[in-house]
Order: C-alpha cells, then structure tokens, then sequence
C-alpha cells in the first residue's frame, strides 16, 4: 500500500496513534451495544437476517478508498469522516429502541461526530481537500414499519459500523509507524 | 418507509397481552414477491417461541401468500418472543416477530389511609397492593363527592405514585378542604383495572397535627390535691377544633394516668387525685375530633411536684 | 409611573460601583414643581453617606431645577447609600437615594488543574481564587483551538460553578475527546474581568483510570529470583494506551521496591531479584503515557510466596 508523503510527519504521527485509541474505545461500545440488542431482542447472529436486510434495503458503503490496494489518503479521509457523520445521526433509530443504553449510544454519536472532526481538522492541517461523496441512504433517519424491522434496522447499523470501525482501524494502522 | 407497510412477512397474534396459562393463536404471511429471492411456492414456515422451535400449520393464502397459523395451548411464560422462520439458501431467516405478554388483571389496592400535612397542606395517601405480573399503571384518584362532581363537571384529580410505589400525596392545590372527598386507589394493566374501597373524608378530619405545649403547671388554692395546667395547641391547629387528652405519672408509677376529653383551644384545665410532695411528669397530646383523626406526637414533658 | 420618570429629585451618581477609595461624584436634582409642598427658591438640600451626613455644593439648574452635587474623595465602604434630603415643614425628607459599591477588579484565577471522569466523560476542572469584593461572574471556558474556533464557528463552551465555587464540571457532549482543547477560567464583576492562564490539553490525556488488576503471580521455572505477574488493564481503559508500575515488599521490608515503565494492555512481565521463601506484596497501578496523566489508585494487592 502506496504511503502518503506527510506519514512520516510527527504531529501526524501522534494523530494516528490517538485515532486508533479512539477507534478501540468506539469498537468496544458497539459491541457492547451489539450485546445489548442480542440479548434484549434475541437478534444476534446475522446470517438469520439476511432475507429481512434485503427486504428492507439497508446498503453498506464498501470503503475501497481505504483498502489496501487502492489505498488513497484524501479520499479515504474523507470517506471515514463523511460515513462517521452518518453513521452519528442512523445511531439515533439505536438509541430509541434501547432507552436503557441511551447514555451509552449518546456518548458513541459523540464520539462519531468527534473522530470525524478530528479527521477533518487534520485534513486541514495537512492541507488535504476534502472529497464529498454522494450521501448513502443512511444518511436521513431510516423509518421503520413495525418494531421488529426497527429491530432488525438497529442490529445491522452497529454490525454495519463495526465492520467500518475494523477498516479504518486497519488504515490507520497502516500509516502508523 | 422501509420494508412496506407489511414487509416480507408479518407475524399476528390474537393480543400481545393475554392471561397466564391462557392459549395464544398467532399467523405468520409470507408475501413472497416482496421477499426477493424467495421461490413462490417453495416457501416452508417454521416457528419458534423465544428458542423453542413449534408447529404450525401451512396453506396457501390471498394473493399468493402463505399463511401459517400457529396455536400454543397453554402460553405460561411471563414473556416471550414468536419467531416465524423460513427457509432461504440453505439457512433459517427470521421474518416475523411478535412479542407476547402473559399475566393476570391487577390485585385490588386495600388498606388505603391518607393523611393530611399541615406544613404543606398536602395529602398524602398510602396503601397495600399484590406484586404486578404486567405493566401496570397506578394512580390516587380524589374527586368531590359524584354528585357534585357531574353537577359542577369538577375533574378527578389526585397522585401518581413514583416508580410503581404505594404512596403518594396530592397538592393542596387539587384539594377540597372542609368537604367530604371521595378517595380511591386504581391500578390498570392490559387485561383490566382494580379499585380500592373508596375513602370519603374530610381532608382535615384526618390531619396530622403538630403537639400543643403545656404551658405552665399550678397547685389549685385550698385544693391541696388538685392541680391547674395551662396549655396551648400548635399555632398550625390555633383556629381548629381539637380533643385532647394528658397524661401524667410519678417516677414510681408503671403506668401512665389519662386524663381524655379535653377540649377547646387552650383554657387551663383542672385535675385532682394528686398524691402530696410528689414528682410528677405530664405530656399532652391532640387530635381532631372526628372519627380517622391521628392524635399528635406526645407534647415536650413538664415536671411538677405537688405541696407537701 | 409614580413620581414621573424622574419624579421630585433624583440623584445620579458618575458609576454605581467604583474601585475601593476611590472618588465618587455624585448630584442630586430637585424639581420643586414636582414636589407638591416645595417651595422653590427656598429648597435646602442636604446628603447623607448611610447615616452620616456629608457636605455638598448647590446651585440653580436648568428648568427652575435646584442642584447639588458632591464628591466623596476616597469611598471606602464596600457598599453605601447616598441619600438626598431636603427640608419641609422643619423636617428633613429623603428625596433620592444611590447604592453604591466598590471594590477591586477580580483577582486572576490560578493552579487551573482538570481531570477527566472514565465514568461519564465529564471533565472537572478546578481553580483557586481570591475572595470576592464584588458580584463576580465565574466561568469555565473550554473550545477547541482558536485556528479551529475561527475555522469552523464552534462555540465556547464550558461550565459554571455553584454558588461562586471553585470547580465544575464540563459535561460529554461539550468535550471533543482526542483533540487538544483550550480551557480557561472567567472571573467577571462591575470593575473588570481577569482569566487564567490557558491550558491546552487533550481531555483524554487527563483522565483519572481506575485501578488495573493482579491476575496470577508464578515463579519462573529454572530462574528462582524471578516472578512473572499476569495482570490485566480495567475494563474503562481496555483500549487505552498505558503506563504502568508495580510496587512490591516484603513484610519486613520498609519502603518498597518499584517497577516503572511497564506499558501495553496486559502482556506478564517478568521481574527478578527476589529473596527466597519470603512473602511479598504486590500492587500496580497506570496513567496515561501523555504529561499531566494522573495515576490511578493502586490496584487490590497480592500477596506470593517464592520458593524455598
């Protein structure tokens, strides 16, 4: 994977380093959510959902600016901040349907609308342009047709953005020195 | 919106709430041409209760669907999920869900007592009530007596207690005081209301009222076994109505001597039988006279002893 | 409204809060038109600071109006009314009246030290400051850096302390976590503002962590001064990069022996130089690797034995 000329630079570096704390401590809460809604809605295996996923239209975005092979910094920027921002505003469906974890969704739409701005500042400060990309689906609040397709929609958000998490933490890590 | 309204599949159950050990029917429609990739006709509906897979029924219905009914005898779980599941590539998908709720009406509230504060003049109301098997929502419920109230349309008022707990206390604002009031206690689930035995009192008839004071204790002239206590009521009870009662008792005595029946707001009062150049130690106490009046807490004592 | 917008006299002070001992100019404006029973021409008017009474000049003003003004050279109460008289009818009438205060600017607050709460993300942020002379307004500012602030219109945030405390609380969704943030404290009365110096911190850098624990202690085969110690970061900074030390003594020992510089989540280290058959005990504790980190406590200890 080609590297970036600005990699080796030194507050660079450091933003990666606290990017990848920030992207664990991220993970971890979605797992936690994940817990939560396999044991509140006994939803926990996806291949069991697949049927009702297509059914309900819910995409992910491939994220192949990030990945290995045609790794490009500005555009993968962009896209992590561009999908976190949406990723920030679906998790609110989360959040109705677990009142008992609404701290902990709250603070993981925080900590979504805060690594997409920290992204976006160091864009800046390394003089990178921002590439916008046509906004997903996902972008408006999706709205649900019974609670079981609510439920159904909040499982595959948090599986969606674990699998998100886990791309761009491998393309953090591979700017890490 | 997402999914249509009925989606792929949609799972319908007689009540989501039904009593304990009663049957549940619930079916389960598959559309299969709104579920992409599911062959009409090759569609094989199962069913499972929480992770209990169960038999249902399968035929043809309208419009192409398939229908599976499914009926469980006896539902004797508190709470559980029905799953309908098909078949689809070699995996189970999970397309319908409905959630069932089994319990039983709420047990009538009993033991309703209120009593008035007169700090704040709210009324506060406590009783006793089985444990919920559902959802249950609970409220103190205060009107004038119904004749009044469908004459002058006054609304019910009362309390919500906290956290599904067995008190709670109307404001003064949402009181009549000086008239009688109906007082009730109503639980209400999903399969039925409970009422407590309605109380209708008088808010001030069942005050709570501060302890009056006695004031100052006096040999009674040429009385040599008599006494005189000046006491006085709260300045909280200063324009009621009260009956009060003393007592009093020597270091020696066992037993408390009572002196009931004293009423009036705070003319001294006059008691003889009293042993000479002995100690004694008084307390008074009020109530309001009506019935369901609380006596207050026992006034400060004071010591007197008599001449020798 | 009552007496008019100016009504009989007024008085005007030149500002009704001034540093302590300074002058205060103050004059009052009789409008005997105004004062039914004030004979014009014939007004005396007389001041008073509190209860003392105080010397001004007086003259004709505009309008038929008579004036006096006065000048208190060195004001030196931290707070005073200065009342206008005028006689009538042998007495003398209060006609206008001032508050006035003083005192001195806020002092500048200092030792400005923040922490971060793993609980709830809440950032609480302490200070020290002089006592007040005056209503001072204190704040907790905090922003992201000024570039950015100018860049992107993000607003000051922050929080405000009860009753002119010394610390509060900044809570999550005002905080931008992972990103340096200036944080600064605002003391502001009639005199002046003064702030503090301004840290720059990332609020995670300053997060307070709980206590790591010891998992096992075991001896290492074929090297027996040496122990390996399983030990595991707390579940709220499971994702974090730490620093760590271990501590550990024997019994008889009086100070204890330290291991700095242990770092990563969870890895057993291997710490040799122990005493045969002799008891230790064993406690660690981590921070954050960036300055100003805060240790956490010092986990539970463990207690092991070397071999003989």
């Amino acid at each position: 994977m080609p590297l970036p000329e600005f990699s080796g630079d030194q507050d660079f570096q450091l933003f990666l380093r606290k990017s990848l704390e920030f992207t664990r401590k991220i993970k971890g809460d979605v797992a936690a959510l994940q817990r939560a809604v396999c044991d509140t809605f006994q939803l926990c295996k996806e291949e069991e959902l697949l049927l009702v996923r297509q059914h309900l239209g819910i995409a992910q975005s491939p994220l192949e600016q990030c990945h290995s092979r045609s790794f490009q910094a500005e555009a993968c920027f962009s896209r992590l901040c561009q999908e976190l921002q949406s990723y920030h505003s679906s998790l609110a469906s989360v959040r109705e349907l677990l009142p008992a974890h609404a701290d902990l969704v709250e603070q993981l739409q925080l900590d979504a609308a805060n690594l997409s701005s920290n992204i976006q500042q160091q864009m800046e400060d390394l003089g990178l342009t921002t590439v916008t990309y046509p906004a997903e689906s996902r972008g408006a609040l999706p709205v649900f047709s019974s609670l079981f397709h609510h439920q159904v929609g909040s499982f595959f958000i948090l599986a969606d953005f674990q699998r998100f998490l886990e791309t761009a933490y491998r393309a953090l890590r591979h700017l890490a020195r | 919106s997402l999914g249509g309204t009925h989606g792929c599949a949609s799972v319908a159950v007689g009540s989501p709430v039904v009593p304990l050990g009663s049957a549940v029917t619930a079916s389960c429609t598959v559309r299969s041409e709104l579920c992409r990739g599911l062959e009409r006709g090759k569609i094989r509906i199962a069913w499972m209760l929480d992770s209990e897979p169960m038999a249902g029924s399968q035929q043809q219905g309208p419009g192409g669907t398939e229908v599976s009914n499914l009926t469980v005898p006896h539902f004797n779980r508190s709470q559980a999920r029905l799953w309908c599941l098909v078949e689809w590539n070699g995996t189970r998908q999970r397309v319908g869900m409905a959630e069932i709720q089994a319990g039983y009406p709420p047990a009538k509230p009993s033991n309703l007592t209120c009593m008035l504060n007169l700090s704040d003049y709210g009324l506060t109301c406590q009783w006793e009530r089985g444990a919920d098997s559902l959802p249950t929502a609970v409220a103190l419920k205060c009107a004038t007596s119904r004749a009044q109230r469908e004459a002058t349309g006054e609304a019910v008022t009362g309390c919500t207690p906290r956290g599904g707990g067995r008190r709670c206390t109307v404001p003064r604002r949402l009181l009549q005081l000086y008239r009688k009031m109906e007082i009730w206690v109503s639980a209400r689930n999903a399969l039925g209301t409970a009422e407590s035995e309605r109380l209708c009192i008088d808010p001030m008839d069942v005050a709570k009222l501060d302890p009056p004071t006695l004031q100052s204790i006096r040999s009674v002239p040429y009385q040599t076994d008599c006494i005189s206590v000046a006491w006085e009521a709260a300045r909280t009870s200063a324009h009621m109505e009260l009956q009060c009662e003393l007592r009093y008792r020597s270091p020696e005595d066992l037993a408390w001597a009572l002196v009931p029946g004293i009423s009036g707001q705070a003319r001294p009062t006059q008691h003889c039988g009293f042993l000479f150049g002995t100690q004694y130690h008084f307390q008074m106490r009020c109530r309001r006279p009506s019935p369901g009046g609380y006596w207050s807490e026992w006034s400060p004592g004071r010591n007197f002893t008599t001449h020798e």
